[in-house]
């Protein structure tokens, strides 16, 4: 079969109303059916004719999915919701701003109107074989193109890679780890809550997926608690170009200071393994410490150990350990600016 | 300097009406409401579209074809493949050379593809989804065969060949001259060219490999030269590839009507498409008619549209339908052409005060599978001139690679050369201890400057050059002599300022232009020029109404269409259109004048030269009897002859001479080729001065301040010009900051196939405000001064934020282009350049 | 289909293309849509009674007008206004979504027509360079700010980035230049005319600003 | 449903890249199906083998009466060796299994260690088996094949002589070896090869070693595959005859490492399979050399 990466293939439509005929239309298809929010990720699948739905669900007309409502002191987002609303909502930049700030640094104007947080967050990886439509591990195949001797890896992962070392693409993904939010999850047998960390998996688990969503599941909603509100935040995405680029690497911290110590924190980074990685070790080194440039020297080296660099990636561990660093240590503005 | 800069923004304001002043661009108000038709705005009658099967392997041979699937499905109308392609022809250029047909050339479809992307047929159906369906349902068999994707694993002792016949390109052989017809053109010839393990002993400490070159000039002494150095360099330097990626992609639609074809694409060149549309289709160039009247982009990949325009074509005559063929963005950046990388190796032997004494450079070209580009030899050629050594060596080898064809894009070779040499000039600034400015001022061009290889014992000269001009003007306003000496570093922040040289070739000569004066008073003026934004389709012609003395209100434009008898023109690529045209507008102006002032003498009495030209008149000298415009265009109908076009000169070209006669008694007709006298080759000169802050934590960096300040001659639009100025320098920053390709070597396949892969700038990878000016002193070898300004900015942009870099970072940190923030922070990371050097498409 | 296009003398009366043939094209172009989906006819397997089946004859509101399509279950906007409405003044440059050139305004949002699927704007108002300007012709203050800069070179990418402007500034009306280059940064332009875009769009912005504000 | 997936190369070809993981379901259907016939064969046709009684006769007294006590059948390597290959096998085939059944972890690791023990445990067992064990007692001989034939013959009811009785191991035991060592090897074999693919602390990860073509790569995995899955329907019916009662006296034996001398007089032929003083006299080819473990 000859391959050709143009003009979506013919498949059906539905455009539910609500979530229970979405489950109904998931549950009925499973492998037949693709689960649309944005379709920003999707249509790229399709149009290249590497991913082939019969069926298409579409959940852009479906209400209770939108939106976003306060929850006792915290907020609830619709899965569906766009990255420019969540950016714009007042209550989010006044209490949760690291999540405008990742938000706002994903792609472009038209993409975040269209975009989804629960698209974002759940979005497939970009590794540029993958994408490709090569037979690799991920593709359900036998090998992994973006590690082997002539491999170009720039972007791809130091850290938690099993087989595959692709990195996932998501600046929400981070922001939520680190604001502790909870993911609502609708599946067959109900609803489900899991800790935004927790919706994440690696290679080693299921080298096919990015996150614990069987088919026929249905991410509804995600929810940030009170607790993080006002705290002090750092979001950092690098990337090459300004717009539209996926980060090279991103990390996002909130952190509450009490008498010049660190109290709580919370710190993840992305685009530096398959999953978000929440950097446990790291917050329980600096608790109690001052938020200074020892201490994110500290937190740095901790962050990166077991990291290992591919042929074209190596950058990758001291912009992970400068990242986590300024974090916590805080960023040194030129005298000039 | 503002002042100044605006003085020369508006040209010298007194000479002109109309040359040097901004207006409105009468295409425009079709741009902004959406109006203007690109090739796939156009719908017909019935109109199908084809989609096409493309090269999955980076080389192989079709064995079998089994479309029997595909043909069987409903919609599907037909298929087209190489076996049905008309055989390469010779073509004829302007003054009777015959341009033999390069049998190893793209043809648009192919039975050998040599690149992954190489279209092997194309099918046409009812729409694009069952086409695209239809596509899959083929069945092909291929033979894979050897590949390379780098050009030095190719010149290895055993390395691949890209092609069956060979891996670099050489000289064809002339044959015998036939009497009382110039020497053909003969294309190169490929031939295996395979290096030793000895040259390739520096390989791994990052020195480009000097192994036997296909091609190589001298001028000077070389050996004196170095013995004279106070400090040789000896630097290696590789440039990346880069697609063209027009915003609108090669896109075609095609019919035929009886007999003639009708074909709708983008190009550089309206006049200039149509006998290669005829030559591509083996068919007379009466028998085509082209329409392009908006063309989305060139950039030297549209010169005369696309090869592959031949395919719509022979499908629609095949299946009797008008047939569009879109061309989507992944095949746009197989077949939509891409600038060659250059490796470069420079040794440059430099006086105490920075004068360079010698300078022997080496130059590998990364050519891709077809036709040979000329960057290499060009690459040369410009270095030569910009730097004006005592001596100098130029080798060179084009080598074959299963990689998308290359074309000229803006600056070809120039870029490169430029771009391999600034930073080899900055880190000898720094050594020896010579301001940036002054070094390149010391070894700018001036006046005649010579430069080149030898031809006949005599280096090529330039028309004029006041580069000096625009580093000494560039550098008050850039302030750079106070930026030079500000902090470098401060926390985690370095900052960098850095400048260039640049230049390129800016004009063409021997052109025709043509226009009416008709019995409305009005001046309708035809243009052959292909339009792509740059605006000198429209404004090269205000030069005739400037002197012909008509208010720019009572001119028309025509353009767009081989229909709508147009003259013969320039195509718009290497900076030839506004010095070309401009000098072909001032002759017809002057052809138009003459017939004026013949028919007032005619009819009032005295000589012609009694007569004078102005104010929509033809009169008396000092004032007296004459008569309007119109009154003589009513005459020259009456009179006719050489007056309304019924008498044609004998020397302008025959594209134009059809067109005249087509037009010819509808009013005082106009016609004339540029036969203006030229002493030297035209080019056209550019000082760049960028500022960038680098983030020593993290890699990345921001371009805080760029100023372009240009040598063109005459400004002829101001903000035309300075769109070009800022548009080709940011095409130039670009390659510094992103922009390349990347292959993996093993299955010889790009992976870098989207805009977040290949990384052309966006608004906000460039500053916010970006400056320009031009020097405005004009060229004394063309009669407007005006030269073209394409090309010249484009290696400037891209040095620019080289040495901006290397003042902020020190020497120790990329050794290629581009330099993104990885390669800094790896580099800052172990305090030595951590980019591979060599190995190419990472 | 020919007599919407009567009905609607607003889709873009192109230069070249007499109305006639244009209408024909869109004929033309329909009729293969629908021809098309028949050949297709049997691997397209829903139960239309299903919740949220959806049918192929939509209604759309694209400048005001309301226009009746049939339109494919895959179909993006892009391809139903430039093929099946005729209004070609949106351009495809890339289709995936990384260049901005098919920028249409959704109930004043811009969104890439190449990247919605047509029946998901179903009931919602469609914006496109052909509905900014009055029906008499008078430019759009922000198309104007093109003419009064001379902005743009090849133009492919321009009314992307006008529709952009456009929709940006309904949130933010005056805007600096930096905030400008922010709000229109998802629009690619490969001539590189930024710096004379910006002076075009803040020009517009200046311009819309003295409508608006009279 | 296929027996092998396929997929397009980064050069649009065809290729194999796995089997069809469904077979695996197949393998334990087979195998239980297996077991459930012969359970019923056994208990409702089998004849208990008339054999028995006449074979032994000829058997010199002087050679029963050597026989111990306890007669020494598995070496402590051997039974060791049987152990720890097991415990390998199961592994192996639990992690790959298990995944494939819908229950996820990171298995990649456990599965090539475990791959490696048991690549270790078979190369000793050759060494083993070829120099201090008798290499040839697993073997098929003429003799077993006579005897498979007349009882083949007797079961169908025509005239043929009485099958002698076993000699160290009955024929289908060493069938049954025969068909482990197949798709043992296989497996071994294509993993080793595929080792090179996942990041071990052995190789530096390179998939393109060998220059293996995409082809060749897919059929080495897909070979893994079938070698897999019929081990997993090998070791069902292997666990199944472990646990038949009339047959846990040969597990007793594997466990202990001898059996009681009755039932070596009532399944083996003591020429066949010669133990105590008796196996010190002459050591034909066919004899046995086993010793009383130390």
């Amino acid at each position: 079969m000859a391959v050709i990466h143009d003009v979506m293939p013919a498949f059906e439509l539905f455009q539910p109303p609500t979530i229970d005929d979405a489950l109904r239309l998931l549950g009925q298809y499973r492998a037949d059916a693709w689960a649309m929010a944005g379709g920003l990720d999707t249509f790229d699948w399709l149009k290249d004719r590497i991913k082939r739905p019969k069926v298409v669900v579409d959940l852009s007309q479906i209400n209770e999915l939108r939106g976003i409502r306060e929850q006792n002191g915290g907020v609830e987002i619709g899965a569906t919701t766009t990255l420019t609303e969540v950016v714009r909502h007042p209550l989010i930049r006044e209490k949760f701003s690291i999540l405008s700030t990742g938000a706002e640094a994903a792609a472009s104007p038209q993409i975040r109107n269209q975009g989804t947080i629960g698209g974002n967050v759940s979005q497939d990886t970009r590794c540029w074989y993958y994408r490709a439509g090569w037979p690799c591990y991920r593709a359900g195949g036998n090998t992994c193109f973006a590690d082997t001797p002539t491999a170009i890896n720039r972007e791809h992962a130091i850290l938690g890679a099993d087989r595959c070392v692709a990195v996932n693409p998501s600046d929400s993904a981070p922001c939520l780890i680190a604001l502790d939010a909870k993911f609502v999850i609708r599946t067959p047998k109900g609803e489900r809550v899991v800790n935004a960390e927790d919706y994440f998996i690696g290679p080693g688990i299921d080298i096919t997926r990015m996150n614990i969503l069987q088919p026929g599941d249905l991410l509804t909603a995600i929810r940030i608690p009170a607790d993080w509100a006002g705290a002090q935040f750092y979001f950092e995405k690098v990337r090459d170009r300004n717009v539209w680029d996926f980060p090279l690497m991103n990390v996002a911290s909130a952190m509450f200071v009490t008498s010049g110590k660190i109290d709580r924190i919370r710190i993840a980074v992305n685009a530096a393994a398959a999953h978000p990685l929440r950097l446990a070790a790291v917050e329980d080194a600096v608790r109690g410490k001052e938020p200074n440039a020892a201490t994110g020297e500290m937190a740095g080296k901790l962050a990166i150990q077991g990291a290992r660099p591919l042929r074209f990636n190596a950058y990758k561990i001291p912009l992970m350990r400068n990242l986590v660093k300024r974090a916590i240590g805080g960023v040194e503005k030129p005298a000039w600016a | 300097m503002s002042d100044a800069k605006n003085a020369t923004k508006n040209g010298p304001a007194t000479k002109y009406k109309l040359i040097g002043k901004n207006y409105v661009t009468p295409d425009l108000y079709a741009k902004v409401t959406g109006r203007s038709k690109y090739a796939e705005d156009y719908r017909a009658d019935g109109m199908l579209f084809c989609k096409l099967l493309l090269s999955p392997m980076p080389h192989a041979r079709v064995r079998k074809i089994d479309a029997s699937a595909a043909l069987a499905m409903p919609g599907v109308k037909g298929i087209l493949t190489a076996d049905e392609l008309p055989p390469p022809a010779d073509s004829i250029n302007d003054n009777g050379t015959v341009i033999l047909a390069n049998k190893r050339g793209d043809r648009g479809l192919t039975m050998e593809p040599l690149y992954q992307g190489d279209p092997i047929l194309a099918v046409a159906a009812v729409d694009e989804v069952t086409a695209a369906d239809a596509i899959e349902k083929i069945k092909l068999d291929l033979e894979p065969l050897p590949f390379v994707v780098d050009p030095l694993v190719s010149l290895r002792p055993n390395g691949p060949n890209a092609r069956l016949d060979g891996n670099v390109w050489v000289r064809g052989q002339q044959p015998p001259p036939q009497p009382g017809r110039p020497p053909a053109v003969v294309p190169p010839e490929v031939t295996t060219l395979k290096w030793t393990d000895a040259d390739f002993a520096e390989y791994n400490e990052g020195k480009l490999p000097m192994g036997k070159a296909t091609d190589e000039w001298t001028v000077g002494d070389l050996d004196a030269g170095f013995k004279n150095a106070a400090l040789v360099l000896d630097e290696t330097f590789v440039t990346p590839n880069s697609s063209h990626q027009t915003l609108e992609t090669r896109t075609a639609m095609a019919y035929w009507q009886n007999g003639k074809v009708f074909v709708h694409t983008g190009t550089q060149s309206t006049s200039q498409t149509v006998p290669a549309i005829a030559r591509w289709l083996g068919i007379s160039p009466d028998d085509v008619v082209f329409i392009s009247e908006y063309t989305g982009g060139g950039f030297g990949s549209k010169i005369t549209g696309a090869i592959t325009l031949i395919i719509p074509a022979l499908l629609a005559k095949k299946c009797n339908a008008p047939v569009m063929m879109r061309i989507s963005r992944e095949e746009e950046n197989f077949i939509g052409r891409g600038r060659p990388s250059l490796h470069g190796r420079m040794k440059v032997g430099f006086s105490k005060e920075g004068r360079i004494t010698a300078l022997d450079m080496f130059v590998v070209c990364d050519n891709g599978p077809y036709d040979q580009v000329g960057d290499a030899a060009s690459c040369g050629r410009i270095v030569s001139l910009l730097y004006q050594p005592e001596a100098m060596r130029f080798r060179y080898t084009t080598v074959l690679t299963n990689t998308p064809p290359r074309s000229p894009q803006s600056s070809p070779g120039g870029m490169q050369g430029i771009a391999l040499m600034e930073p080899v000039i900055a880190k000898a600034a720094r050594k020896l201890g010579v301001d940036q400015v002054t070094i390149r001022h010391l070894n700018a061009p001036e006046g005649k400057a010579k430069f080149g290889p030898l031809i006949n014992g005599k280096q090529q000269y330039v028309t004029s050059a006041f580069i000096k001009e625009a580093l000494e003007r560039g550098s008050e306003m850039f302030k750079w002599d106070e930026r030079k000496n500000q902090p470098k570093r401060s926390g985690t922040t370095a900052r960098g300022v850095g400048v260039s040289s640049s230049c390129y070739v800016g004009g063409s000569i021997g052109f025709d232009a043509l226009c009416i004066i008709k019995p409305d008073g009005k001046l309708y003026i035809q243009s052959g020029i292909g339009n792509l934004g740059t605006e000198s389709l429209i404004d090269v012609h205000r030069v005739a109404a400037e002197f012909i003395g008509v208010p720019w209100e009572k001119c028309e434009i025509t353009w767009g269409s081989s229909a709508k008898n147009l003259p013969w023109a320039c195509p718009s690529g290497g900076s030839q259109t506004t010095h070309a045209m401009t000098r072909a507008a001032h002759a017809v102006a002057m052809d138009a004048i003459k017939k004026l002032q013949m028919i007032a003498a005619h009819d009032l009495g005295g000589k012609p030269d009694d007569y004078e030209v102005a104010n929509e008149r033809v009169f008396r000298k000092g004032g007296g009897a004459g008569m309007s415009l119109a009154q003589a265009a009513k005459r020259a109908i009456q009179l006719g002859g050489i007056y309304d076009g019924h008498e044609l000169p004998k020397d302008i070209n025959k594209f134009t001479a059809a067109s005249a006669t087509a037009l010819a008694g509808q009013g005082l007709l106009a016609v004339a080729k540029d036969t203006y006298p030229r002493d030297g080759v035209t080019h056209s000169y550019v000082a760049t001065f960028a500022e960038v802050e680098v983030d020593l934590e993290t890699g990345q960096y921001k371009i805080t301040d760029f100023l372009a300040y240009a040598d063109v001659g005459t400004v002829i639009h101001p903000r035309a010009l300075g769109g070009q100025i800022l548009g080709r320098s940011t095409l130039g920053i670009g390659h510094a900051i992103g922009q390349k390709w990347v292959y993996d070597q093993h299955y010889g396949l790009p992976v870098a196939k989207r805009f977040h892969h290949t990384k052309p700038p966006t608004i906000l990878d460039i500053p916010q405000k970006m400056d320009w000016a031009a020097v405005g002193i004009p060229d004394p070898e063309t009669p407007i001064g005006a030269r073209g300004i394409g090309e010249p900015p484009v290696g400037g942009g891209c040095a620019a934020i080289l040495n901006a870099l290397s003042d902020a970072l020190g020497d120790e940190i990329f050794r290629r282009a581009p330099v993104t923030a990885d390669v800094i922070l790896a580099s800052l990371e172990a305090g030595r350049p951590m980019q591979e050097p060599l190995t190419a498409h990472i | 289909m020919a007599d919407h296009e009567k009905q609607n003398p607003d889709c873009s009366a192109p230069i070249l293309v007499s109305r006639r043939e244009l209408i024909k094209g869109v004929i033309a172009a329909g009729a293969v849509s629908s021809a098309s989906y028949l050949f297709r006819a049997q691997n397209v397997w829903a139960q239309t009674s299903a919740p949220g089946a959806v049918e192929r004859l939509v209604t759309l509101n694209v400048n005001g007008q309301q226009r009746r399509v049939d339109v494919m279950k895959q179909e993006t906007l892009q391809h139903t206004l430039r093929y099946k409405l005729g209004l070609t003044g949106t351009k495809l440059g890339c289709d995936r979504s990384e260049c901005g050139a098919c920028t249409v305004l959704v109930d004043d949002i811009p969104h890439y027509s190449c990247s919605i699927l047509t029946h998901t704007v179903r009931g919602k108002n469609i914006t496109t360079i052909e509905g900014l300007a009055s029906p008499e012709g008078k430019l759009h203050p922000v198309q104007q700010g093109v003419i009064d800069e001379q902005g743009f070179q090849c133009a492919f990418c321009m009314s992307g980035f006008i529709m952009a402007t456009v929709g940006y500034l309904k949130t933010n009306p005056s805007p600096t230049r930096a905030e400008l280059a922010h709000g229109i940064s998802g629009n690619l332009c490969r001539c590189q005319d930024y710096d004379k875009i910006l002076n075009a769009m803040m020009k517009g912005a200046e311009n819309l600003r003295k409508v608006t504000h009279v | 449903m296929g027996l092998i997936q396929w997929a397009t190369s980064p050069w649009g070809r065809e290729v194999p890249i796995h089997i069809a993981f469904g077979l695996v379901w197949v393998a334990i259907v087979c195998g239980a199906l297996f077991l459930i016939a012969h359970a019923i064969y056994v208990a409702y046709w089998a004849k208990s083998p008339e054999a028995a009684s006449g074979a032994t006769v000829g058997a010199s007294r002087q050679l029963v009466a050597g026989i111990p006590e306890r007669v020494p059948r598995h070496s402590f390597g051997a039974r060791l060796f049987h152990g720890v290959m097991a415990l390998a096998m199961l592994a192996l085939l639990f992690t790959a299994f298990l995944p494939k059944m819908g229950v996820r972890f990171a298995w990649v690791t456990w599965h090539w260690i475990a791959g490696i023990v048991l690549t270790v445990s078979v190369i000793y067992h050759l060494f083993h088996a070829t120099f201090w064990l008798d290499f040839w007692s697993i073997w098929p001989d003429r003799e077993d094949m006579e005897d498979a034939s007349r009882r083949v013959r007797r079961a169908l009811g025509m005239a043929a002589p009485a099958p002698r009785k076993f000699a160290k191991y009955p024929l289908e035991n060493k069938l049954y070896h025969l068909a482990i060592l197949c798709a043992g090897l296989a497996v071994i074999g294509t993993g080793l090869l595929m080792m090179n693919r996942v990041q071990t602390p052995f190789f530096t990860r390179n998939p393109y070693i060998f220059g293996f073509s995409d082809m060749t790569w897919g059929w080495t995995y897909v070979l893994h595959g079938f070698a897999g899955v019929v081990l997993v329907a090998l070791i069902i019916a292997h666990i199944y005859f472990a646990v038949r009662p009339e047959k846990l006296f040969i597990t007793h034996s594997m466990i202990y490492g001898w059996m009681d001398r009755e039932k070596y007089l009532e399944h083996y032929d003591p020429h066949r399979w010669r133990v105590g003083e008796a196996a010190s006299e002459s050591g034909s080819p066919g004899g046995s050399k086993s010793r009383v473990p130390v």
